[in-house]
């Protein structure tokens, strides 16, 4: 019952928003609080590995079903936390922005959803508050309502509804498989039709895929992540997006955590760990070509869901011996929530300051802003996996689970390690970049406006407090959290194999230390020659030549059209040319009285009798052929 | 004098409007009574009829049969009241509200009061023949009602003192009269090798000797085919129709589309089946030219209907597809088709009646011809302009009128004939129909009306619109004795095939 | 050869009335002429008459009289000259019809002429609209 | 027995009253038209109720040597329900958009008569019955079409005419020859031709398939259906978005389960084609949709599109494409007649009738933006609303059939939808600074405006919880298989 509650609950405040009364207080923050009570208090015994679950007794196909395992109650109480974050942030920057009474009823209106999709008990509750996050978190990009907002918009939306109809088919094919909907808690499924499940787990892939950000379906991303209101940036980053991860878990969960994959889906650990790594290389890739802070950090947000991707990949592939990717990818998701969160919460204080995101216009403004600045140092430290900080001890993590992967002697993790490694330098030098530039480097003339930013400072001193606290004691939340997870997914020996893994070994911090250095030499380097400012051509990119499908494909549509039209008018102008013809042809015959055949002119009735006599002879000419055919 | 009248019922039949339609001259200057006895006339051809029915329908005796003075069949003169017969007379009926249309303002339309008598004799004389045609068993008799059918039609197309209707009566008369020679040549040439002139006699002479003479019983069965198919205006040689049927007056126009040219159908369906017998006809291929011939011509019609501006001439022409249809049954030579089609036969002759006669009483109040001038007559003629629009729904097709009834039999004929050619010219008539009379309706009630005030028809006309009406959807929910006659006559018509 | 010429010799009543026939069509068919064509229907008719006719006579037969022959003579067969009687009548009355429908056209339009009948028909039409003539 | 005859007969005499109610009593007009689709509606809900209690309501009559019988079954019971129900919206919604224009005793006269028809449709229990009011639904929409009597609206007519005339011949034909072949015409009993393979069985289906997909809007039979969206918006919403097409629709059913039935069917060739028919008409009519400008033209094409989900449903010949094919017909009927119900809000009140004219319409008519706007997620087929489950389940059934490049056609349609819709949304609600002017408010536009929101409610509803049709479903799929 809790369960059902716990997502009304914002809703009922979104009604009580829209009804007027509700403006002079701060809805979210209120919710959001009230829900992380009551969910703390509710859902912690789920930690103790009782997993609660709730249907909605309803007639039908469908009855809503609710679930919460430790992996559902920490995703929601890591959401609603976020969300209190962000409410606390986000009136004092939306009063700048406008629309702050919208954006507050889509943010509640979105946590519901995002509560919905993490306490679903079945995949098709889970679809369900999918669709309604995707629109509700739509209004949050077209926020701003310009023209780039709105293109952005589409992006995400239809990036969003394809990813939701995939699902669908997804869910369609995997009920098929296994001849009923396997709910939450009781996985992995057994396929009555293999191949169908391998399809199955495929779509699902897809469709959460598009929401993760996954290469090459993270398209939409960056620019929706870009314009819309930072608060909500941050919610985007660093919530929203994990949703995907969450379902790829579930879905591995169907599959089978900490079992040797079953026939037909082998393939799911090396294509998951392939697409991190490529997911991982892209952003960062691009995110070393932005010039726009918020867009840098949307294209981070794809890198490090690269990261997360690879840990459960690695998790799959390892089948029993995997707990370490698994455990890596949601101590991850985790702390990626914080960071990201964290540091566009950051830019967006600098933003509200300087009505400017672009690095180059800005620079040296630690001097204005120092609070700000160390706030945001210590989230750049995290992201880049500074020992110390939070990211260190994830990455510490995964790269673990890596070298166990490399060590069982899976041929193509050898491959990944460099690449792993080459994605930390990146991702230093990017981080080292935008701090550079905006805080340190030259100042320049930037116009500043004074915003009371002890709010906004507030929130951010939340979450640097967890971070950093999760950062000093790297194995408190994986003990706490991630193992009861891992548990419940059906990784017993989750709790033994962290155990026996210490995070400050010598070999991990020297590494951490050497990315961070190379990442620093890498971007000075970069920063002197210029090479962050190269383009690269529309037909490389990714966009670019999604941009010119969709053109092919719109062209081919029209063209489709065309032809369509071109044929419906030849029928059309064809069928009244040849009535036209009939019809004089047929008026002709019924007035036509005269003719002549050799040098006899008949008039009026004899052409008709003569039509007649014609007619007789027929007759007369058929009959006899008929009777001769017969006769021999 | 029952048990009198009993005995006598077939030759009363035809000889109440005969008779009637002689008494009228001299009586010319009292029209009120002439138009009583007229009705009376048609009225008692009717009633007896109906008692002819119901004695055969009863199997008390069927088929009736009734020796003309008293002398046995090959010598004397025989008149068979079957099924065929019987049905057909009950289709006659369809004379008696078109006679009650009549008597509005049949003087306006023939152009003057004088010329009133003259009209009833020679629609009483056709009724008679045509009654004579259903009973007969005779083929010189045939002939004889033939040229009496003929001559009281071409009277009834030039009663209009109109030089067109002339033309098309002298047209109409060259070419029936040619029919005649011709039918007159084939019943000589089948006299000629049976040496009978009743039917049962020269057909079951006709089964033994054709062999011998195949060429002559050809020549004879072509003779009849194109003899009578001029006069039923059979597909090519519908010539003289539209301008004969769109020329009269409308009951006259009402009486010739959806009497006289039946009549002339059913001699030929007696001398085809009943003389020649299927076999023969078989043997010969007739049906399957019969069947092209009739498919060709619910095409062509339906076409040709299409293109005419004028609405008498529109249902004209819609006659000569509605033969075709007749045709082509007669030519499945299967009892369903056939039945369906003689169904057909007494349907249309309802449905065009009701629609000549609403369009005769649409012309005499607007004085427009064309349909496209007709627009808005539906709401100022409402009960007119209703009669119209279910004898165009009948004639279309759709169920709960006459007309599907007949249809669904014809489609299941040419089923049973393994033809599927014909289905599609059938469906594709209706297709057509819809498209030349549905014009009409929209015009009728969904074009803006003009100002003028046009009067629905007076009482006796009103109530012969409504008469039909009712008939045509009364044959399409309960067909009953008419049904059940047609198949009758099919099944005994295709009795030794 | 020779059998089939005497075949058709024999029966030259009927030749005679294919080639009225013949003739009668002809003359219905080319002639613009309304009495024309009357006349060719005429013949037409003629024809079959004459085939009738013809059909009813035996070579040597006598007419079907009583008690003015033996018995044992070969009678001609009566019935179809009195069908044919019927049928002149059923002629002549056409005849008499067709006769006053030309008359009639011939008072609207001046003419017998089927070729300027159509070609007046269009100003007679217009002279009176219905059927007021 | 009472509650089909009533509910049948409502409509007639309905008509017939209005018929002969002077022009000018608007307000007595209006109370018998709500009277008796009301009473129609409840007499259906009676029925249903009868039917759904296992019992049978045989009405059985001769026409002329045939049987003509009304039989409802499940089926026909989830056809007229929605017919019938969806009615009582319409008229509520012309009451408003019709208040105030010309020909209205013709039009509610009509409306009411074509209510009997597609009644008839639904509770004939033959393929007599069926033919006679199929045939009889069409030449009653007709004056609805040609309401107008503009010329353009003329043409439409006719076109109308003759494409549907066409197809009922076609049918006719297929329902005599099912007549020689199956000996009987009643639906139930089983399948009529259940007794075994002959040859000119794909010739027969094929000529159903012509005769009922005109209506249908099968794709090369659809160009009558654009044509018609000339008429009144309530008549495009209901007959042309639903009940007429949906009589197509349901006779295809109705060929499929009760002529053929599904053992046959899956033997034919041409039973395999046809769901790749449809399959084409689904992209085909979505896709050509996409460019239209006018708004109703681009929801006809759209109608086009979504029809043949259904038969493509129906032709998967698996339960789940049945019962996908059910709740598409209730959830598309729904939301259809929601959405073509705002178009025509829109066009009444700030005159728009473009998709390029959209820009400020969503300032100015919020409440009607927002139904649209829910509206198009659910033709896309996104959960919350009713259609998705219809999506779902013929997903479902065309897997479970072996068909499954059938369910990536459903997908990529619903992206194509999105593609179709979204922009006119979006355009809608962006110039902030342009503000359409109104035309009017009060009683009027209330009309208009409250049965929309509760289909739109009545769609979200259904999307949330679908047991709420479900019993409908069940009891077809119990029925068929």
């Amino acid at each position: 019952m809790m369960l059902a509650i716990l997502p009304m609950v914002p809703l009922i405040g979104a009604c009580f928003l829209c009804s007027k009364r509700g403006r002079a207080i701060n809805g979210p923050l209120t919710i959001s609080t009230l829900l992380l009570i009551l969910g703390g208090f509710g859902l912690v015994r789920v930690f103790a590995g009782q997993p609660i679950t709730f249907r909605l007794p309803l007639p039908g196909p469908y009855g809503p079903t609710f679930y919460a395992d430790a992996l559902s109650v920490l995703f929601v109480l890591l959401a609603v936390f976020l969300w209190l974050v962000v409410a606390l942030y986000a009136p004092e920057y939306m009063k700048r922005e406008g629309g702050a009474g919208r954006f507050a009823l889509w943010t509640l209106l979105t946590l519901s959803a995002v509560l919905g999709v993490f306490l679903a008990g079945d995949l098709l509750t889970l679809l369900l508050c999918f669709e309604l996050m995707t629109i509700a978190s739509f209004f949050w990009v077209i926020q701003r309502g310009d023209r780039e907002a709105i293109g952005a918009g589409y992006y995400y939306l239809f990036f969003s509804i394809v990813g939701g109809l995939f699902l669908a088919l997804g869910i369609v094919l995997l009920s098929v498989a296994t001849g009923g909907l396997p709910t939450f808690g009781n996985s992995p499924v057994t396929p009555l039709y293999p191949t169908m499940f391998a399809w199955s787990v495929a779509c699902l892939l897809i469709g959460f895929g598009i929401k993760a950000g996954m290469v090459p379906l993270h398209l939409w991303l960056p620019r929706a992540h870009a314009v819309a209101p930072t608060p909500a940036s941050a919610l985007l980053s660093g919530l929203l997006i994990k949703v995907g991860a969450y379902g790829l878990i579930r879905v591995g969960a169907f599959a089978g955590w900490g079992q040797t994959l079953g026939d037909g889906i082998r393939w799911l650990g090396p294509v998951l760990a392939f697409l991190g790594v490529g997911t991982m290389l892209v952003g960062v890739g691009a995110a070393l070509l932005q010039s726009e802070a918020k867009r840098l950090l949307a294209y981070h947000s794809v890198s490090q869901m690269g990261y997360i991707l690879l840990g459960l990949g690695i998790g799959l592939e390892l089948g029993t011996a995997g707990e370490l990717g698994l455990l890596g990818a949601i101590y991850h998701l985790f702390n990626h929530a914080l960071f990201k969160a964290a540091l566009f919460l950051g830019v967006g204080v600098i933003y509200l300051h300087t009505r400017e995101t672009n690095l180059y216009k800005l620079g040296g403004l630690w001097r204005r802003f120092p609070v700000t600045a160390f706030l945001m140092l210590l989230a750049v430290l995290g992201i880049t996996g500074a020992p110390g900080l939070n990211g260190y001890a994830s990455k510490t993590l995964l790269h673990h689970a890596l070298s166990q992967a490399v060590a069982t002697g899976i041929p193509w993790a050898r491959w990944v390690e460099p690449l792993f490694f080459l994605v930390g330098v990146g991702t230093a030098a990017s981080f080292t970049k935008l701090y550079y530039l905006i805080f340190l480097g030259k100042p320049t003339p930037v116009k500043t406006t004074t915003v009371r930013s002890t709010r906004l400072h507030l929130a951010m001193v939340l979450l640097s407090i967890v971070m950093v606290g999760s950062g000093l004691a790297p194995a408190l939340f994986p003990k706490v959290a991630a193992v009861p997870a891992a548990h419940g997914l059906g990784m017993a020996q989750a709790a033994t194999v962290l155990g026996g893994l210490a995070f400050w070994n010598f070999a991990d911090v020297s590494g951490m230390f050497l990315t961070l250095i190379l990442g620093a030499i890498v971007c000075g380097a970069g920063l002197k020659w210029g090479v962050f400012h190269w383009q690269a051509p529309r037909w490389l990119t990714l966009e670019g030549l999604v941009k010119l499908f969709i053109k092919g494909a719109s062209a081919i549509g029209r063209k489709g059209v065309a032809f369509y039209r071109l044929v419906g008018a030849a029928v059309g102008s064809w069928g009244r040319r040849l009535s036209s013809c009939l019809y004089r042809a047929f008026t002709r015959f019924d007035q036509s009285r005269n003719a002549t055949i050799g040098r006899i002119r008949l008039v009026g009735l004899s052409a008709d009798a003569a039509i007649l006599m014609l007619m007789l002879t027929l007759v007369i000419a058929c009959s006899v052929l008929n009777s001769l055919v017969r006769m021999f | 004098m029952t048990t009198l009248i009993r005995a006598n019922l077939p030759v009363l039949v035809v000889i109440a409007p005969l008779f009637v339609a002689f008494i009228l001259p001299p009586l010319a200057r009292r029209i009120r009574l002439v138009e009583a006895l007229a009705l009376l006339g048609a009225v008692l051809g009717l009633g007896g009829a109906g008692y002819l029915a119901s004695i055969v329908l009863t199997q008390q005796e069927n088929p009736f049969i009734y020796q003309l003075g008293g002398w046995p069949a090959p010598w004397g003169i025989e008149l068979v009241a079957g099924s065929l017969g019987v049905f057909f007379l009950l289709v006659v009926g369809v004379s008696v509200p078109v006679l009650l249309f009549a008597q509005g303002n049949l003087a306006a339309e023939v152009g003057g009061a004088e010329r009133v008598t003259r009209f009833y004799v020679l629609y009483l004389l056709l009724v008679g023949a045509m009654a004579g045609m259903a009973v007969t068993n005779d083929m010189f008799n045939v002939y004889v009602l033939v040229e009496v059918a003929t001559l009281s039609c071409c009277g009834l197309v030039s009663a209009r003192r109109y030089p067109r209707a002339a033309e098309a009566a002298f047209t109409y008369l060259i070419l029936a009269t040619l029919g005649s020679a011709l039918v007159l040549g084939g019943i000589g040439l089948i006299y000629l090798i049976t040496g009978h002139l009743n039917m049962g006699f020269a057909a079951q002479e006709l089964s033994r000797v054709w062999l011998a003479r195949p060429h002559v019983v050809l020549m004879a069965v072509s003779l009849i085919v194109v003899g009578f198919g001029v006069k039923a205006a059979l597909f090519p040689l519908h010539v003289w129709l539209p301008d004969a049927h769109s020329t009269a007056p409308s009951p006259a126009s009402a009486i010739l589309s959806g009497l006289a040219v039946k009549g002339y159908l059913i001699c030929l369906v007696k001398f085809l089946y009943g003389v020649f017998g299927p076999t023969l006809l078989q043997e010969f291929a007739v049906h399957r030219i019969l069947t092209l011939l009739g498919g060709v011509g619910i095409i062509t019609g339906s076409i040709l209907a299409l293109t005419q501006e004028e609405l008498k001439r529109r249902l004209a022409y819609s006659t000569v597809a509605q033969v075709g249809y007749l045709i082509l049954g007669f030519g499945l030579l299967n009892v369903t088709g056939l039945a369906g089609a003689l169904f057909y036969l007494a349907s249309h002759a309802v449905i065009k009646a009701t629609l000549f006669l609403a369009a005769g009483a649409m012309l005499a109040a607007t004085g427009k011809r064309n349909v496209r001038d007709l627009a808005g007559v539906g709401r100022k003629m409402p009960i007119t302009m209703a009669a119209f629009t279910i004898g165009s729904l009948g004639l279309i097709g759709l169920p709960l009128f006459s007309g599907f009834i007949g249809k669904w039999y014809l489609l299941l004929g040419s089923w049973e004939a393994g033809l599927i050619l014909p289905a599609v010219a059938i469906l594709a008539g209706s297709v057509l129909c819809a498209a030349y009379l549905l014009p009409v309706i929209r015009a009728a009630y969904f074009a803006p009306a003009p100002e003028e005030d046009w009067p629905d028809p007076g009482r006796p006309q009103k109530l012969a619109l409504l008469l039909l009406a009712a008939a045509v959807v009364i044959l399409g929910v309960r067909p009953g004795p008419f049904l059940e006659l047609a198949q009758k006559a099919a099944a005994e018509l295709l009795a030794f095939y | 050869m020779s059998g089939l010429l005497t075949k058709v010799l024999i029966n030259y009543p009927y030749l005679v009335a294919v080639l009225l026939f013949t003739i009668g069509t002809f003359t219905v068919l080319t002639h613009p002429n309304l009495f024309k064509k009357l006349l060719g229907i005429n013949i037409m008719e003629s024809a079959i008459f004459l085939m009738f006719v013809a059909s009813g006579n035996i070579r040597g037969g006598v007419a079907p009289i009583r008690g003015t022959t033996n018995a044992e003579a070969v009678y001609i067969n009566p019935l179809p000259s009195a069908l044919m009687l019927t049928g002149i009548v059923v002629s002549v009355s056409v005849t008499a019809f067709a006769l006053a429908l030309i008359m009639r056209l011939y008072k609207a339009y001046g003419t017998t002429d089927l070729r300027r009948i159509a070609a007046r028909r269009k100003e007679v039409i217009s002279d009176d609209h219905l059927d007021q003539g | 027995m009472l509650a089909l005859v009533f509910a049948l007969s409502s409509g007639i005499i309905g008509g017939l009253l209005v018929a002969a109610l002077p022009a000018a009593r608007t307000r007595l007009r209006n109370m018998v038209v709500l009277f008796f689709t009301g009473s129609g509606m409840i007499c259906s809900w009676l029925v249903a109720r009868q039917v759904w209690a296992g019992e049978r309501l045989r009405f059985a009559g001769q026409l002329g040597g045939l049987t003509f019988c009304l039989d409802p079954d499940p089926l026909g019971i989830v056809f007229g329900l929605i017919a019938a129900t969806l009615w009582f919206f319409t008229v509520v919604y012309s009451l408003g958009y019709m208040a105030g224009k010309a020909h209205q005793r013709t039009y509610y006269a009509f409306l009411l008569v074509a209510f009997s028809a597609t009644l008839g449709v639904a509770f004939s229990g033959n393929l007599v019955a069926l033919y006679l009011f199929y045939e009889l639904l069409t030449l009653t929409t007709y004056p609805l079409v040609i309401q107008e009597r503009s010329p353009e609206a003329m043409q439409a007519g006719t076109k109308y005419l003759l494409y549907n005339l066409a197809g009922a011949a076609v049918l006719l034909l297929a329902i005599v020859l099912t007549a020689a072949w199956g000996g009987r015409l009643d639906f139930v009993g089983g399948p009529i031709l259940a007794a075994g393979l002959k040859t000119g069985l794909n010739w027969l289906l094929f000529l159903f398939t012509v005769g009922f997909g005109v209506k249908a809007a099968l794709l090369p039979l659809h160009r009558w259906l654009p044509a018609a969206m000339v008429a009144p918006t309530p008549v495009s919403a209901l007959l042309h978005a639903v009940a007429v097409v949906y009589a197509g629709v349901y006779g295809l059913l109705r060929v499929v389960y009760s002529v053929f039935g599904t053992t046959l069917l899956g033997e034919l060739g041409f039973a395999a084609l046809i769901p790749w028919v449809a399959a084409g008409t689904v992209l085909v009519g979505i896709i050509v949709a996409t460019q239209q400008d006018i708004l109703k033209r681009r929801l006809a094409y759209q109608t086009i599109s979504h029809l043949s989900y259904i038969l493509l449903g129906a032709f998967t010949l698996h339960p789940w494409g049945l019962a996908g094919a059910v709740l598409q017909m209730i959830g598309y009927a729904v939301l259809k007649t929601a959405f073509f119900f705002c178009a025509g809000i829109i066009a009444e009140q700030t005159g728009v009738t473009r998709v390029s004219q959209m820009g400020g319409v969503g300032r100015s008519l919020p409440k009607t933006m927002v139904a649209f706007a829910v509206v198009t997620l659910g033709m896309i087929g996104m959960l919350p609303l009713g259609t998705f489950w219809g999506k779902f389940y013929l997903m479902k059934g065309s897997v479970a059939g072996g068909k499954w490049p059938l369910a990536l056609v459903l997908i990529g349609s619903g992206i194509i939808n999105a593609v179709c819709f979204i922009p006119v949304v979006v355009r809608a609600f962006r110039d902030e600074n342009k503000r359409l002017s109104i035309t009017e408010r009060g009683v009027r536009v209330t009309l208009m405006l409250v049965p929309t929101m509760l289909l739109v409610v009545v769609g979200l509803g259904m999307g949330l919880f679908p047991g709420m049709v479900w019993p409908a479903v069940q009891a077809v799929v119990d029925w068929f298989f």
